[in-house]
């Protein structure tokens, strides 16, 4: 009963939240600029969730995520592109096959622990962008053409789902497993948990979703071209989790919107930019090393300020 | 007699060039209270380790009702009945006291991945007999009332207790026990003594325990092996054991024994 | 040799000690006892630098120690063996020991050290080359005694060297805190077991939810009703 | 002769403003650049060009009595920031112009937001022809480019290794992770077939790559007679002196992208000799506004300009034409006014555009002397 | 002759990444810490070389040592500045932190003197030996000595020396090694100075072996060093020298046979069999966690 009302209440922010942001593009008050700049958030913000359910809540250090994205897209501008399927099921078949990557990329590499995991999933990253580099089939180095066909709608139902998807399953037995396994491995073990299982689904899960952003992406940017996909990006995501929070799901979410629009204003500050975004990285990591929320969700910070408010 | 419990036949482990357990016959009956005591190192954690599946042990059989779960990983150790506390605590430490209860509650539940991402029926009546399941056994330990905060946060002894209820609650047949009352003062011994024999008659219980306090061992084991050297040197009642030579000289020492 | 005076211990918000004072003379056995999280191990921290205390003195040999760097500490002879062993888990047993002499520059006096740290443990010198995180916690506790026996403690701050011991042992560890304290070093003793700390201490402390609650000759602790309800239990 | 630095804003009109833009008394240049990220020195070059070139014009009376105005973004070298910032530089800054990316890869992810919003957009270093035509043979009506597309150049170092090395047995070393260096290579292969010679030897390598020894040994041990090595002058610098260490003496040659004082200094001027670049122009030309290029950005910036500083030096002064030719700056008008683009002088050669929007100049090619680029010849297109 | 010269290629590279490497093995050794910023460090000494010899004047030598000072030094700022707080904090937090310092420099540096290359002059005497066909240059032989000599000498500070047994107390627990006495901020200063040093001395090398440096020249040759150091076990320094020849000489067979673009590739390729079917590296100790 609890948990649906808090479905239902998640329901209808979202359904706002369209509805606002759709009149004000219709009446012009959000150009294309800002269109454009809302559907990276959108995009940004599957990546950083995405990650959050196998760094955040499986506490599994990957830095290898822009590889999945990069199936995700390929597979998808492949599905439009060369097989002229509709951009639906390119979405879709780019989520699946990414699931796949991951689930191939996550047996052999989920048995290491902590950097040297990271290293791995680094490795496979870089693999797989490689892989992309010298296949011809989709252009190579120089890329493919991709149309334009990701729009706000698009984005914004797909952002829905991801959080819906990694916030039910995060509050279920399951969910607990992964935070079992993030706490104590060991413990998780002798408590009945197969560890081994729970990483794995965890980083299907996020695989899944970087491909659909993956997909989003490519059909965004008009090209893609391997190089987007490097580590680069890989850090890119994890910067959102940590800075958010690790385990905090509302915070990678934040963070995600917030460096997204901290670094389309910093485009004009292009001497500057990258001094800027790394010192606000650094003081951050250095006054909140856990984050900007810690592993509090919103929702628990309203709760304190409600029962704060209450008793004065 | 009837098949015992649980059987280890000439368990042996060796790590490297030590050889931490030999040849060590054991069996606990259905329902006995158990006691493995020895000196430091003599093999004990090692002996649960290898029950657990932590490690497979190089030589000898383990059967647990009946069939062998040699080889088996930890988790399915634990889900076929055997659980245990660790000799260091191994809490969740971040997660709620509750949290900690409803994750080794996991494997008796059976609702899918797929019900709890599509909060599905099945999701919503496995939840709800989790939680209720596991706020029965944080009463039984007293724990109920902390059940919102984080593990960390819980006294020492607290915590102790949550270990064994959280063993409690993976459903076991057989519980393993590693110095439950290390840290723990006599009056906080003591209690720990009628929480276990509590425990014991409530769930229907075989419990082994590992301890050096012997005022519990003594207290309410009703039988004990004595581990030296990786090698088993003794078995029998407490007063057996009190007595026996080779453990006074061994384990006890003359003081304990007086 | 030692006197704290009136010192505050905080972790962040946590106020862990409060206003304590106590004192430890030359050539005592000092046992400070108390519940789980009473704040035992925090004084033991904040004595040997680990932590810094907010208000307070704590003088040794009429020097101001606290908030000083623990290296100073330790050089001036304050030993602190901590709660749960602390060994270095992937050096060797000996290498440990080596640690524990890391001050000093006295050769002979360190082998000679040396030889009667394995003289007190027999299994250490059998697992010399072992790494330390390997032994058992026994063996471990062992071990961490006796890398303070290689530091040449003055003062010895002790963190429940009997936690997790075989009666043999935890018998045997007493004796060796006792034939330490013979050979001229003073000790603090922290312990659950308050039946055995009592019995060779000299005097006590109790410590409660950081404040010290009673003090005394320890044999006079020992017969207090207070001190048996709430420490020694209905033996 | 027309533009050029000093006599070039003094002409006609300038009276009445048709802009389109809000604010009437300056002319806005939007930069989409790649100033950070992996080829941050492409675009900053561009950008100091353009920069210099801007700077001339404004200090002479801008255009039509319109001082210029650049407004940099940086797209980090990333196809999806060059995509934000070109509709940041066309909603939010309202540009009239956009110099495009360097990338061919970024300035395809941005045509059709040139295309559909109608800004024109000069790329000055752009070379893949997919830039400006599509795959359907359908041109990017509002794309341009100052710099030649990659057959071209493929082509003529063909013809010149045949023609006039009179080589047959070729190797050809590439950097496969740029566009350029790719369609450069695949051009000068089949022009080579086409001639009658034949590669022996085919490697490749990444930007970024310093040690290229492996390939190097694999590729002597095919004796080509030439090495065609298309590519840019940080690795080829390399590339040239680990080659010659490794006893590779054969001519080696490679295109615009090698242009750089740098390449000297990285190569080594011995290992130069024998060396050929295919080139806009030459540093050397005595053509007077060549020197003043030269001798200007030595002034302004303390260093001797490379290709992309010349390209983005152009591309400026390529607009600049066009929009005084429209008299307006409304962005069809501009259009069509680059799209007739006939002759102009600049220092990168003199060129035309043609129907699919390519810059049709001629090429020099050089031969490094003792680390000076010395004449060799000139093609027509 | 050409495996010769190819294994002769491969050995000069190898013993390149294996100087950064050896670096990054110490630093990581003691306070369990992927330094991204080791590579940028690298760059900076190699910038601070070029410096010296173009603009100082100095001969090879003294700009090495000028480089290894300086980067010493910096290497320090960084510890005490960035990392130093975060001694606490989760590994994430800190690696975070690391990228967060690895682009700072990058893009400071790029501030000041723009994205463009610097050619190194040539500041060492270079002759080509030739054996059985393969050309041999004498600065290949030079790294390799340095390299070598570096290697023994790091080996000897962190397994005879006080510093060095302090260091690996501090790695393993440094609330416990500060109970011995030892001075912890010092232990990991020293341990930055040293591995920074080493860095910018890396940096010199390669830039009067390769010529050409760059503010994000760090970035390719830290990751693969790093690669070198997980290869050869982390936190063992014969391993990191190990791995850095490894990693030359696959990268270089990879090369030589044709499959130059699948050169990084073969190295991640590498490094995840090492991974996954040795985890601690060639010359690392596995310990499992005893429970
Ligand atoms: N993973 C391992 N590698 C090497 N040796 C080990 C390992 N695990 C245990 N040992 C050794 O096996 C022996 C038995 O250890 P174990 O932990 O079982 O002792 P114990 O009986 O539980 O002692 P205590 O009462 O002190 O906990 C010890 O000597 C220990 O050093
Ligand atoms: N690192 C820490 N951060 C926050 N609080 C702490 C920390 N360490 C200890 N505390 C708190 O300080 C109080 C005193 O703890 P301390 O460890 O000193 O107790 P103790 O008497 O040694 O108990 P024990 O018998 O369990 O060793 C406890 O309430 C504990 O929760
Ligand atoms: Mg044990
Ligand atoms: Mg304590």
């Amino acid at each position: 009963m609890k948990r649906s009302k808090a479905f239902w209440i998640y329901l209808a922010i979202a359904i706002v939240v369209y509805a606002v942001v759709q009149v004000m593009f219709m009446n012009g008050m959000l150009d294309i600029y800002y269109q454009n700049m809302l559907i990276t958030i959108c995009i940004n913000v599957i990546l950083a969730v995405s990650l959050h359910i196998v760094i955040g809540i499986t506490g599994q250090f990957s830095i290898g995520h822009a590889g999945f994205m990069a199936v995700g897209a390929y597979i998808s501008a492949i599905c439009t592109m060369k097989l002229g399927l509709p951009f639906i099921v390119g979405i879709i078949l780019a989520g699946i096959v990414a699931a796949i990557a991951g689930l191939l990329v996550g047996v052999p590499s989920l048995r290491l622990r902590g950097d040297y995991l990271a290293i791995c999933t680094l490795g496979f990253a870089e693999i797989i962008r490689i892989v992309f580099l010298n296949v011809e089939y989709v252009g190579g180095a120089a890329g493919m053409v991709v149309n334009h066909a990701t729009t706000w709608t698009y984005a914004f139902v797909a952002v829905v789902i991801t959080i819906m998807v990694i916030s039910n399953f995060t509050n279920s037995r399951h969910g607990r497993s992964c935070l079992a396994v993030r706490e104590d491995e060991i413990a998780a073990d002798a408590m009945g948990i197969n560890i081994t299982y729970y990483k794995v689904v965890a980083f299907v899960i996020g695989s899944l979703f970087a491909g659909v952003a993956g997909a989003l992406y490519a059909h965004n940017f008009y090209i893609i071209q391997p190089t987007a996909f490097n580590f680069l990006k890989s850090f890119e995501i994890l910067i959102y989790v940590v800075l958010g929070g690790l385990g905090s799901l509302s915070g990678s979410i934040i963070a995600a919107i917030f460096l997204t629009a901290v670094s389309q204003y910093l485009q004009a500050f292009p001497e500057t930019r990258m001094i800027i975004y790394s010192i606000v990285l650094i003081l951050v990591m250095l006054y909140r090393p856990s984050g900007l929320m810690g592993t509090k969700e919103l929702k628990d910070v309203f709760k304190v300020k409600k029962r704060g408010g209450s008793e004065a | 007699m009837t098949n015992p419990l649980v059987k280890l036949e000439n368990v042996g482990i060796q790590f490297g060039g030590l050889k931490a357990v030999q040849k060590v016959n054991m069996y606990i009956n259905k329902g006995e209270l158990v006691g493995l005591i020895g000196p430091n190192g003599a093999g004990k954690t090692t002996t649960f380790n290898m029950l657990t599946g932590v490690y497979t042990p190089t030589e000898g059989e383990i059967t647990f009702d009946g069939k062998s779960i040699k080889g088996f990983k930890p988790y399915q150790v634990t889900q076929s009945g055997i659980s245990r506390t660790f000799q260091n605590i191994r809490l969740f430490k971040e997660l709620t006291v509750l949290d900690n209860v409803k994750i080794a509650n996991h494997h008796l539940a059976n609702h899918s991945i797929l019900s709890s991402i599509f909060r599905m029926p099945s999701h919503f009546k496995g939840e709800s007999k989790m939680e209720q399941e596991s706020i029965e056994f944080l009463k039984i330990f007293g724990l109920d009332v902390y059940k919102d905060e984080l593990a960390k946060n819980l006294p020492y002894g607290m915590q102790r207790r949550l270990e064994i209820a959280r063993a409690l609650a993976a459903g076991p047949k057989l519980l393993l026990l590693d110095e439950p009352a290390a840290g723990m003062n006599p009056q906080e011994t003591q209690d720990l003594m009628e929480l276990i024999a509590l425990i014991r008659k409530e769930f229907d219980l075989t419990i082994l325990l590992i301890e050096h306090d012997m005022s519990l061992v003594m207290g309410i084991c009703e039988r004990i092996y004595v581990l030296d050297h990786g090698q088993l040197i003794a078995e029998g009642t407490p007063e057996e054991i009190r007595n026996n030579p080779k453990v006074i000289e061994a384990y006890l020492g003359e003081e304990v024994v007086k | 040799m030692l006197k704290v005076n009136n010192i505050d211990v905080y972790y962040g918000n946590i106020h862990a000690l409060k206003n304590v004072s106590l004192e430890v003379n030359e050539g005592e056995i000092v046992t400070l006892i108390g519940a789980n999280g009473a704040g035992k191990t925090t004084l033991l921290k904040t004595l040997s630098g680990l932590l810094k205390p907010k208000h307070g003195t704590i003088l040794y040999n009429k020097q101001q120690i606290g908030g000083k760097p623990a290296q100073t500490i330790v050089k001036n002879g304050v030993i602190h063996v901590p709660e749960g062993r602390r060994v270095f888990a992937n050096m060797t047993v000996e290498e440990n020991l080596d640690l524990g002499a890391y001050l000093r520059k006295d050769r002979d006096g360190m082998k000679k050290d040396l030889n009667h740290v394995f003289e007190l443990f027999p299994i250490l010198k059998e697992r010399r080359k072992q790494l330390a995180g390997t032994l058992s916690g026994g063996e471990q506790q062992m071990l961490a005694i006796g890398r303070a026996i290689m530091s040449k403690p003055k003062l010895l701050l002790l963190d429940e060297p009997s936690m997790g011991l075989a009666p043999l042992i935890v018998q045997q560890i007493f004796e060796i805190i006792q034939s330490i304290n013979k050979e001229g070093t003073t000790i603090l003793l922290v312990e659950q077991n308050a039946h055995m700390a009592l019995s060779i201490a000299d005097r006590a402390y109790v410590i409660e939810t950081g404040k010290i609650v009673l003090s005394g000759k320890a044999k006079e602790l020992q017969e207090s009703e207070e001190v048996k309800a709430a420490y020694l239990g209905g033996i | 002769g027309c533009s050029g630095g000093s006599d070039g804003g003094d002409d006609s009109s300038s009276g009445d403003s048709g802009s389109s833009g809000g604010d009437s008394d300056v002319i806005k240049i939007g930069a989409n650049l790649e100033l950070t990220g992996s080829v941050a020195s492409y675009g900053s070059s561009i950008k100091q060009g353009a920069e210099l070139a801007i700077e001339e014009i404004n200090a002479n009376g801008g255009i039509n009595g319109k001082q210029i105005k650049l407004v940099p973004v940086d797209n980090k070298s990333e196809n999806a920031e060059a995509v934000s910032a070109a509709q940041r530089l066309v909603s939010q800054e309202k540009v009239d112009v956009m110099i495009g990316p360097a990338t061919s890869g970024n300035v395809l992810a941005t045509v059709q937001i040139a295309n559909q919003n109608k800004i024109p957009m000069v790329t000055a270093s752009g070379t893949a022809p997919n830039v400006t035509e599509n795959e359907d043979g359908s041109i990017n009506e509002y794309v341009f480019r100052t710099c030649f597309i990659d057959p071209f150049q493929g082509i003529i170092a063909a013809n010149f290794a045949t023609e006039e090395l009179g080589v047959k047995n070729v190797a050809i070393f590439a950097d496969n992770s740029s566009d350029y260096a790719k369609g450069l290579a695949a051009a000068f292969k089949e022009q080579i077939e086409a001639n009658g010679g034949k590669v022996v030897a085919e490697a490749a390598y990444v930007a970024d790559d310093t040690d290229f020894k492996a390939s190097l040994t694999t590729l002597k041990s095919k004796n080509p007679e030439f090495i065609f090595i298309p590519g840019y002058y940080e690795e080829v610098g390399l590339i040239v002196k680990q080659a010659r260490e490794l006893g590779i003496d054969v001519p080696l040659m490679g295109a615009d992208g090698w242009d750089s004082p740098k390449l000297v200094e990285l190569a080594g001027a011995e290992n130069l000799n024998n060396s050929f670049i295919i080139n806009h122009y030459s540093s050397e030309d005595p053509d007077q506004k060549i020197q003043d290029f030269v001798k200007a950005f030595n002034d302004k910036y303390g260093e001797s300009p490379n290709a992309f500083h010349a390209l983005g030096y152009d591309t400026v002064y390529f607009i600049k034409d066009a929009i005084e030719r429209a008299g307006s700056l409304d962005g069809e008008k501009i259009k069509d006014a680059l799209a007739a683009t006939k002759e102009i002088s600049l220092v990168s050669g003199t060129f035309s555009v043609d129907e699919k929007h390519n810059a049709v100049k001629s090429a020099t090619i050089l031969e490094y002397v003792d680390g000076q680029q010395k004449f060799k010849t000139k093609i027509e297109p | 002759m050409d495996w010769l010269q190819q294994l002769i290629n491969g050995i000069s590279l190898g013993s390149i990444y294996a100087l950064i490497a050896l670096g990054y093995t110490m630093v990581y050794g003691i306070i369990k810490l992927i330094n991204f910023a080791h590579g940028d460090v690298f760059m900076l000494g190699a910038f601070i070389g070029f410096f010296a010899i173009t603009r100082w004047e100095m001969g090879f030598i003294p700009a090495l040592i000028t480089a290894m000072i300086l980067c010493a030094i910096i290497g320090v700022i960084i510890e005490r500045v960035a990392y130093k707080r975060l001694r606490t904090a989760t590994r994430i937090a800190a690696l975070t932190t690391a990228i967060g310092v690895s682009f700072l420099i990058e893009y400071t540096m790029i501030f000041f003197r723009g994205a463009t290359p610097e050619a190194y002059p040539q500041v060492l005497p270079k002759t080509t030996i030739n054996i059985l066909g393969a050309n041999i240059n004498s600065q290949t032989i030079l790294i390799l000595v340095v390299t070598i000599t570096l290697m023994i000498l790091l080996q000897f500070i962190v397994h005879k020396t006080k510093i060095g047994k302090a260091m690996r107390a501090v790695s393993h627990d440094a609330d416990a090694a500060k109970l011995m006495g030892i001075n912890v901020d010092n232990t990991i200063s020293a341990t930055f100075a040293i591995g920074s040093s080493l860095a910018g001395a890396a940096g010199v090398i390669f830039g009067s072996y390769y010529t050409r440096i760059d503010p994000l020249m760090g970035v390719l040759p830290g990751l693969k060093a790093f690669i070198a150091a997980v290869l050869g076990g982390i936190g063992s320094i014969p391993g990191a020298m190990v791995g850095g020849f490894i990693l030359g000489i696959i990268e270089t067979i990879v090369s030589a046979i044709g499959f130059s673009l699948w050169r990084d590739a073969a190295a991640f390729v590498i490094l995840i069999l090492i991974l996954i079917l040795r985890p601690a590296g060639l010359f690392g100790k596995n310990i499992r966690e005893k429970v």
